[in-house]
Parts: structure tokens; C-alpha cells; sequence
């Protein structure tokens, strides 16, 4: 099994092999020759320079490399080339099996537009929108004939990538460039569609499981809701919102998507649901998901070890009615970003890392203490995956969790989510897609007063120290030198 | 040695004495302090109550106070007397920089505005996203280094600010 | 909340405590005041030399500083003072809740043979065995009378300490003589008393929680049959030998004995059974196992939160047909062991520490780099537990596990439990309590030619890199005696 | 510099070459090699295949290698050609240290005895139990360092072997 991505879910996927017994082949980029993914694979192959495209978006040479250390498969993981339904196609042609979706589901999916078209052909309904749209003129006549706010989506791909909500008509042009130029860097294709805006809505998702007997199971819903331009902090399953009715509804209409795309293997069918528990159609994710870990602990199945089952032609070992759910889980995606100066991306060396462990912890990482954090990718560091035996017990554990978690030498989203944890409108279950929007950036810590010595303490101890080493820093031999490179993470 | 230390809104003195003994806003203390990690870790007993601190920036200072965020300055004595303490706090004169390497997508502002706290002032193009950079004070802006277009370094000024 | 222990277990009810919102105050000797329980507390005492007797054990102590800390309850852990009734009840007299079973339910199946009466009188077959014997002499006329071999075991406490199979006559006085001391040394008292040994049995125990208004269940079974000298290395939940009908009947018998008992919190029953599936009562385990993680990732529930809900007074909030077990569970205990050597105890500093995680894995630790290991105390270091949705997939999560997890520094029983993995007798689950006593120590690494060049390279480098150090050590600025540490470990 | 390595019971002969290649009995190999934590991991790429390994303990050297637990010696061709190699592997001569400190409670052989492989030679107790150290080697014991019941610090020479 070659797995052609890198962080987490290049380890991720390893695991999975591993489990199984499976050898596993890994790739790398001239700047994660240390990664864990590549130290835990059993094999690995540089494929280029940092920049994606000439590496981990690099095709042709991710399948010669497949092709050499004689893998049988490639598992493209999420993101870079997951969704590329040429890809899926050249590893087919090259006599491999590709972990997946068919690269026609995945065309056939993956043209955002001509999905609505699906689902409405199924009797799932359908947010109101339009067909790609031919240019700005055209595209702003159909904006306020919807009626603002609208949606600007890319019709290439999902996933949150080159959104623009646009409140007013004089903002559309602008929204319009934006959008184009995030499209066509992310999908390689510049067209966009428009979608009504629904006011605090809740983006709830369906994993769905299918195999290449045409059965079709779907495993249970994640909302989503906590997420910041479109791109997910939070995730948790069973979704609060959602009834035992909904979730049913859900489901048939997942899995009635999928049967109609003659799907096969793991995927995602997203919607959105309005405060009165009417649902729309999103999309379908045709891959693995970030946030995969939150279905898996609730239902203990290992969704990649099925995606790797599926793809090696077995049928699912399980009914419908096979599949039981048990308590409650929450996922909180830890980023190299800055919550405290608007969520701004942070590269550079992890000096020190404890991740949290104990009971209904599960931690999916890739970090570690040495780790050189490059900028050429995804900010995802780690996943905080905590499950109670309800959502109550989830959370006690998610919030002791994030306060045992330490990294230092960069900034992470740990201030978001510890302070996401305790907010209000999470803990009652009421949040919408707005949630991290109407977070006000930077709360002041409450310290008691021995609290706030310690930390003073503290301050000055480490103020001295860095000063120190600096000064020792100057003298030029091998040890001060090592000292430096510490002193300066 | 004297100190003067921000946590977050709060300020504090902290005096070490040659003999290890401290004392905190003129307030001996009994701590145990102990180093986990060279520069980076310390566990301090402190009255019974058991703190961790990790400094998790060095510039700016930002500690994980037992799973608290944090935002500290610590000013030694001789910066104190010299009239100035940590960048941006005493000053009043703030510098904006890059993060991270990225293409400098828009600049937002004119030098000689006077902007409002988080104002954007500049949009950076990183990590396959459009970042907006934000005014940390309220205040005028003195200089812009670069212009849109343009390549910058991580931890390269962008802009300086300076309070009004 | 004081948590009168050390190690992982202490790290086990902070986080509990910290699961539900709750205060936790950790109590330290003198060589523990770096370790992570103390980090981890909200407050944290010294209570003395390393040695146990001027530390975890000095009662008088611990509940001074409970009272001064304005604790409400102490939490005892395992070992230590978990199952001594005189310090529940000192508990108790000062006026704090004790996290367990009452004094009087201690000291009634504290003493073993009383137990075992108990055991009988509710129709649970008890194993062939003796009242406390008075002096070698009339223990001998026993042990040719129930017939070789026979086991001596103390009455004064349970947990493996001061065991001894004797194989014949000739044997037994040293053995009387061995055990008599280390039940002293262990218990505070040397009685003794004899048990037929079964050949070939498994030791199976199951887990129960009782409420203080009288309502008792059982969680499941646990094989702990992977010992050496009756110290537990492997158990798993469910017991692979166990039938749902050899479940069932364990489970009531557990029952039936608490009930008797009066007993409160939770609590574990332990039989012996042989090959026919015949079981035998063994002895009650009157506080929290080390194993009991095994237990929670099956059911779901959270034993050590529940303990502290009973201890408050709270109800049971379910009820046995409520308990729901899925799947399979395996634990691994590393301990500071070398298994290389025959076992011996290592102490020393941990240079370098990486825990496995991942889908399926739950790691229960104290370890950390830099980590000090103590002489004075259980070797225990840390759990690795492995859940999957059968035993075969836990199986493979936990081989995964124990290959992706690094101690070094100091030898740990890493190799011992990786080989077992793989061991037949595991596999098929045909294994007994003479497992690692058959068990071969050093079986030699299968290294392929690649794997074997490059292990050569690093045992080179390796080798290289201390001989450069220690020459740099010898100047002598903070630099290189940093070094000098760093290189020592 | 040329080296001799055993892994369990496989030998190798190690060159290191001025300019960083290296041969591996006599064949060039193409490896990448990455010192992850200083002095204690590296991480080998080596002909496609990687590899991670650590150093568990120095002496005697233990590594793990990919998840696996393989015993190492290292000589370098000074030490080799004086005539003598890793401690205990060449000249035959065994040093049964105390893996820890503790009380020993029984000296199972006297001086001069010869023993087999695992049998018996001391009884510690350390860590509340009774451990049993036993001789690494058949050979003759030429040593006993201590008497019963002394208290014996970590890493004390309790008895010398010389293999027979």
C-alpha cells in the first residue's frame, strides 16, 4: 500500500496497514524527511520539492514510485490528489488498485452542480442555487434574484475551499476574484455556482460506507457547524440538533445518493440544517474525511481498514441494522494558526509537545517534539478526538484533554478550543456555522493570585534563561551551538 | 535583580534575590520551582498549588499557564530605568510582522492612517490561505515596508504601528 | 479530592476528577516531585522520604495533609494503601470520605481464608486449600495431605505479593521461610495459609461496582493469566476461554459474594479456572486493579468516576442488563523490567519516550523524557490498551502499538510483551498461568539484510556520537556538563 | 574508520569513509540518515526501505530497531586490533553488576565455582521483590564482590566470570 499523503493522515492510514498486517509505503517532500509518517512506513520515497504540486499533487511520479517499491494500491488520504478523478484513473490504468471512490464517481460527484442535479433526482432536497455561471454579469443577476446573502462555490471541488458568503451587491465583484483565483488554485478549474445563504444553519455530514456489490450502509452524522471559512474546528457526533427522526431521513437520503452515483467505498454527503430541522443537500465528499475519527469511536468501526477491505474487492461484513452507535464524541482539530490574531497560519520549529492521553482520549498526530512545521501546507498539527458514554462526558474529558495538551515553539488553536469548550452556546449544543465568527478573539485569563505568581515566575525564569543562553550562544563550538538552535525554537 | 511582568491586564514586580529566595509584589514567596524543560518547562509549588508554565512563544511571550493561554512581557530593571520596557507595551510603538512566508496580497492601508484595533492592514497569501493581518492597537501608522506583490520573509516587518 | 498514590494511577484519578470539573490534590515523596501526577494536580503535598513506609504509606500523614488541603475525600489508588482497613477507617475518623470499600468490608475479606468461608457459605466453589497455619511443621502435615504441588499464599493480603509454589517436600521450608517474609514485609503480618495449585489454569476475575444501597453488578471478566510471579504482564477482556455461560455463572458468583460482604465500591472477585472450565474462588481484590482500563474501553464506562459517585452517595445510575460489552480489549503493562535478563527491576533515567495512539488505543502513563525512574517503587511504567471490534483486530492494534512505542534510557518489558503478541498460545488463546514461565527470553531478531546495514550504521553512529560527547564533557563550562548529562542517560 | 558490529548473532563490518559514504561489509550503501534525537534516534533510508532506530541502553547496547529489540556490540579497529572487543564479548571475562540498588539477600556460589548459563548467582531485593541475577555466561566465578545480606549501589560489580 503506497500512501500518498503526508501529517496525520499519512500516519493515519500507516496505522491502518499496520493493523492489518499490510506493508506501507510512504512519500515525502524534500522538507518531511523527519515526519513521523515517514519514519513509521516501512518503506519511503522522496518525490520533490516542498510546493505541492511538485510533490504530494505530483501524479505521474507518486504512481513510478508505487510502481517501483511494487505496491498493490495507493490511498490518497484527504486532500492534494483525493478528489482528482484523473488520478484515480492513471492509478487504475497503471494496474493499481486506488483506495476510493472510481474516478467516474468521482467526476460525476465532484462537478458540484451536476451533484445538486442527482440528489434532486432522488428526492433529496436541494439548498436554492443555480448552475455553474457563465461570468460576473450573470452571476450577480442570479445573486439577487436569490436574494442576498448568497453563496459563491466552486463548482470543481468542496470542501470549503474558494467560498465567499456575499452580504450586498456592491461586495460581489470582489468576492466574484476572490473566489475565481482560490478556485482554480485549489481545483484547477475556475468555474463557480451560487447557493442560497441559510441563516444559522448547522452543516451536519453522513458518513457513508459502500462496496462493490452495490450494498450501501450509512455509519451516523457529524455536525460540523464550529467552523471558521469553511474550514472545520469542531466536530462532533451524534450531532445535538439532530432527532433520531432526522438522523434516519439523513441517512436514507446519503444512501440514496450514493446508490444513484453508483458509489463504492468510504465517503461523506453533506447538508445543511435550518433552525427548524429542514435539510438541504450539500455535497458529497468522494474520500476519507478529516474528521472520520469521530464515526469511528462511536460505532468502533475502523473506517480505513474498511476502505482497504472495500477496495480489495470484499464485501461489507455488516447490515444496516449491524451498525450500533454508543455515546457521544467530539473532534477538535489542533492547527499551527493563531486564534489570537485572527486564526493567522504559523510555521517553524515545535520546541516541545505533550499530547493528552487517559481515558476515551484517542490522539491522531503528527507532531512531535523537534518537528519543523513547514508552510507549504495544511495548518492541521493534531486531532483531539474525546468520547463519553454521553455528550456530557465527552466534554468533561475534551476540556481536561486540551488543558493537558502542550505545545510550544509555535502558536496552535488551543486558545480557540479550550475556550470554545467552555463557551455557552457549545455546551448547551446551540451553535451554527457562525459560532467561531461570533467568538470574541481573546478572553483575559482569570488567574488567582499564587496562579499569576507562578507565572510571573516563570516569565522572568525563562526571560533569564533565553538571555543567558544567548550569551553563551557566542562562543563557537559544536555544544553552544546546539544550545543555540535550542535556546532560539 | 527587579522585574516588572504583564499577565495579560495584569502587572506584577518580581524581585530574585542573589540567594534564590524571590518575592512577588514585595511579598516574599515560597515556591519550589523546578525546570522540566531547559528554557521552556517549569513546575512551580507555590503555597501547596501546583502550577506548570510552558513558554510557548518566545517573541511575542505567551505562556501555557496549567492549560491556560496567557500573554506575558517580563521588563528587567535597567530597561525599566532606561525609560522603555517590552516592545509595543510602554512605547506605544508596535510592529506588524509576517508570520510566516507568504505572498503579500493586498495592503490595506496608506501610511499616515490612523486605524482602529484589528483593523486589516494587510493581506498575506500562506499556507495555501488568505490571511488578514490586524491592527494589535489602535493607532497610526508610521511605515509600510513592502508592497503588494511582493515575497516576504516570515517575521519581516509589514507595517509600524504607533498608539494614538 | 487527595490522591494518596504515585505513577499512572494517581495520573488515572486526577484525570477523573478533572473529567468531572473536580479538585485534585496529589501527595509526593521526596523523589517524585517532578513526576507528571504532580503536574498534573491542582495542588500537591511532600510527604516524605522516598521510601513507602516514610511516604504513600505514613496514613498519619496523607490525612494530615488531606485536612489541611480542605480535601473532602482520599482516593488510595492501588498498592500502597488501597487495601489497608486501618487507614480507611482513619479516613473516615477525620472526618473525609475514603474512595472504597468501608474498613469493615476490608477487613473481613482482607483476611483470605476468612474469604474464602464467606465464598463457601453462598455456594461459590472454593479451591482446596487451609485455615492460617500455625508453623512450618503443621503447614507441611497440610501441604502432603491436599498433595504437591501446593501454593502458599498470605492471608494477610492478596495481589500476588509473598506467593509461592512449592514443588515438593524438600522445598518447603525455604519457601515457608521466603513467603513468610515478604508477607511481612508486604502486609505487616506473616500468616500464611496453603492452596492445592491447578495445573494449567487460568486466572480469570470479574469485575463488580456496588452502590452504598445495596446494589451490586458485574461489569465483565478479565483474563489475567499472563503473569510472572504473580504479577500480572497481559490481560484481556473478554477472558478467550470464557463461554457467555461461564460468564454469567462468574458474574453471579461475584454477586452473590459482595452481597454478602455488604460490599460498596468497586471492587474485584478472582477465580482460578481449569481446563474443563471448573472455576474456584481465589480472593476479593477490596480497591481499583491495575487493570481495570481493560474493563472500561469494553463497557464504556468510566470505573474510577463512578467510584467517586459512589463514594458521594450516588445511586448506581444503571442497571446489569444496562451493561453492554462490545468488542475485545487487551492491556499491556511496561514495566521497568528487562525481560532480557530474567526481569530484574531497572531504575534509572528515561533518555527518550514515544507512546503509540491512534484508532483503538488508549495509553495510561507516567512516563515522560527526563523522567527519573525510582528504585523504592513498582516497576509499573505505563498501559498500553488496545480495543477492537473482535480480538483479532485488537490484537493487531496492539502489535502496532508496542512496534510504534520507544522507551530508552532504561530496559522495559517492551520486548517480553512484543514477542508475546505474536506467540501461539496467545493467538489461539489457549495460554495459562505458566506463560511466561515457558516462555523462552531471548529469541533473536529475523533482521533482513537492509534492516540489519542499517542498525550497524546507527550502532556505529551511536557509538561515535557518546565517544564525542564524553570527550566534549571534558571541558567543563554549563554547556558540556549539559551535554555530559544528556549524554550519560 | 572501520568498525565490527554484532546484532544478536549476525557480525558486520561498518566503514565510515572521510567524506560520510559508507560500506557495509565491503559494499557501498546508499543510505540518508537522519539523527533525530541527538546521540539516541536516527532514522535510515536506506535502498528505498526506512528505518528508525533508537538506543535503548549504552552499555550493554541495546537498540530498537523498527519495533524490534536487537542486541548490539561495536568495535572500532583500534580496539580490535589490540586484540580486544566490546566488554565480556572477546576477551570471555563477565562483570555481574547490580542493575539496581538493593539489599543482597543471598550469594548462591563461591569463589571458584564453575556455572552454567542462567544459573543463579545472587539474590537482590530491590523494588519490593526478590530478584534473581544469574550468570550471563557459563564460565568460572573468579570474584565475589560482596557478602549477603550487604546493601549493594546500582551498578555495583557483585561477582567477575570468566567464561570456560
Amino acid at each position: 500500500m503506497l500512501v500518498a499523503n503526508r501529517g496525520e493522515i499519512a500516519l493515519r492510514v500507516i496505522r491502518a496497514c499496520h493493523d492489518l498486517g499490510l506493508r506501507a509505503i510512504a512519500v515525502y517532500s524534500d522538507v518531511d524527511r523527519d515526519a513521523l509518517h515517514v519514519r513509521a512506513a516501512d518503506a519511503a520515497y522522496p518525490i520533490g520539492a516542498a510546493a505541492p504540486r511538485d510533490s504530494y499533487l505530483n501524479a505521474a511520479r507518486i504512481i513510478e514510485v508505487a510502481k517501483r517499491a511494487r505496491c498493490d494500491a495507493i490511498h490518497p488520504g484527504y486532500g492534494f490528489l483525493s478528489e482528482n478523478a484523473d488520478f484515480a484513473q492513471a492509478v487504475v490504468d497503471a494496474g493499481l488498485v486506488f483506495v476510493g471512490p472510481p474516478a467516474r464517481v468521482q467526476r460525476l460527484l465532484g462537478e458540484k452542480t451536476a451533484a445538486r442535479r442527482l440528489a434532486r433526482h432522488v428526492d433529496v432536497p436541494v439548498a436554492e442555487g443555480t448552475e455553474p455561471l457563465r461570468d460576473v454579469a450573470a452571476a450577480r443577476a442570479a445573486a439577487n434574484e436569490i436574494g442576498y446573502p448568497v453563496l459563491l462555490k466552486p463548482a470543481g471541488g468542496g470542501g470549503g475551499k474558494g467560498m465567499r458568503v456575499v452580504g450586498r451587491d456592491q461586495d460581489f465583484d470582489a468576492a466574484w476574484r476572490g473566489a475565481t483565483g482560490e478556485a482554480t488554485a485549489a481545483f484547477g478549474a475556475p468555474a463557480l455556482y451560487l447557493e442560497r445563504q441559510i441563516a444559522r444553519a448547522r452543516h451536519i455530514e453522513m458518513q457513508i460506507l459502500a462496496d462493490g456489490q452495490g450494498k450501501v450502509v450509512w455509519l451516523g452524522e457529524r455536525d460540523c457547524s464550529i467552523q471558521r471559512r469553511h474550514q472545520k474546528l469542531i466536530e462532533e457526533s451524534p450531532g445535538p440538533s439532530v432527532s433520531e427522526n432526522l438522523r434516519a431521513k439523513l441517512g436514507a437520503a446519503a444512501v440514496r445518493i450514493a446508490e444513484r452515483a453508483g458509489y463504492v467505498n468510504a465517503g461523506t454527503v453533506e447538508f445543511l440544517v435550518d433552525a427548524n430541522g429542514e435539510f438541504n443537500f450539500l455535497e458529497v465528499n468522494t474520500r476519507l474525511q478529516v474528521e472520520h475519527p469521530v464515526t469511528e469511536v462511536v460505532t468502533g468501526l475502523d473506517v480505513v481498514a474498511l476502505q482497504l477491505r472495500i477496495a480489495g474487492g470484499e464485501p461489507l461484513p455488516f447490515a444496516q441494522e449491524e451498525i450500533v452507535r454508543r455515546g457521544a464524541a467530539i473532534e477538535c482539530r489542533i492547527t499551527a494558526e493563531d486564534p489570537l490574531a485572527g486564526f493567522t497560519p504559523a510555521s517553524g520549529l515545535v520546541a516541545l509537545v505533550r499530547e493528552p492521553a487517559g481515558p476515551g482520549i484517542r490522539i491522531d498526530s503528527a507532531l512531535f517534539s523537534g518537528m519543523a512545521v513547514p508552510s507549504e501546507y495544511d495548518s492541521l498539527l493534531a486531532k483531539v478526538i474525546a468520547w463519553g458514554s454521553d455528550r456530557e462526558e465527552a466534554i468533561g474529558r475534551m476540556r481536561r484533554a486540551l488543558e493537558e495538551m502542550r505545545v510550544a515553539g509555535i502558536p496552535t488553536s488551543l486558545p480557540f478550543h479550550r475556550a470554545a469548550l467552555f463557551d455557552q452556546e457549545f455546551i448547551t449544543g446551540r451553535y451554527d456555522t457562525e459560532f467561531v465568527a461570533r467568538w470574541a478573539a481573546r478572553k483575559t485569563a482569570d488567574l488567582s493570585d499564587g496562579t499569576a505568581a507562578a507565572a510571573a515566575l516563570a516569565a522572568v525564569l525563562a526571560q533569564r534563561s533565553r538571555t543567558e543562553r544567548r550569551a553563551l550562544a557566542r562562543a563557537d563550538d559544536p555544544w553552544s551551538r546546539a544550545g543555540r538552535e535550542d535556546a532560539l525554537r | 535583580m527587579r522585574y516588572e511582568v504583564t499577565l495579560d491586564d495584569r502587572r506584577l514586580r518580581v524581585d530574585l534575590a542573589g540567594d534564590g529566595r524571590f518575592t512577588i509584589d514585595d511579598r516574599v514567596v515560597a515556591a519550589d520551582v523546578r525546570e522540566i524543560v531547559r528554557g521552556r518547562q517549569w513546575s512551580i509549588v507555590l503555597e501547596g498549588e501546583s502550577h506548570e508554565i510552558t513558554v510557548v512563544t518566545h517573541d511575542p511571550l505567551r505562556l501555557d499557564v496549567d492549560g491556560r493561554d496567557v500573554h506575558a512581557t517580563v521588563s528587567d530593571e535597567r530597561t525599566l530605568r532606561a525609560g522603555r520596557g517590552a516592545v509595543g507595551t510602554r512605547t506605544g510603538r508596535v510592529e506588524l510582522r509576517a508570520p510566516m512566508p507568504g505572498l503579500l496580497k493586498t495592503v490595506h492601508v496608506n501610511e499616515g492612517d490612523t486605524v482602529e484595533r484589528d483593523a486589516p492592514i494587510v493581506t498575506l497569501e500562506a499556507m495555501k490561505m488568505e490571511n488578514e493581518l490586524v491592527a494589535p492597537i489602535r493607532g497610526r501608522v508610521t511605515k509600510l515596508n513592502h508592497r503588494s506583490g511582493t515575497k516576504v520573509e516570515g517575521g519581516a516587518v509589514l507595517a509600524i504601528l504607533v498608539a494614538e
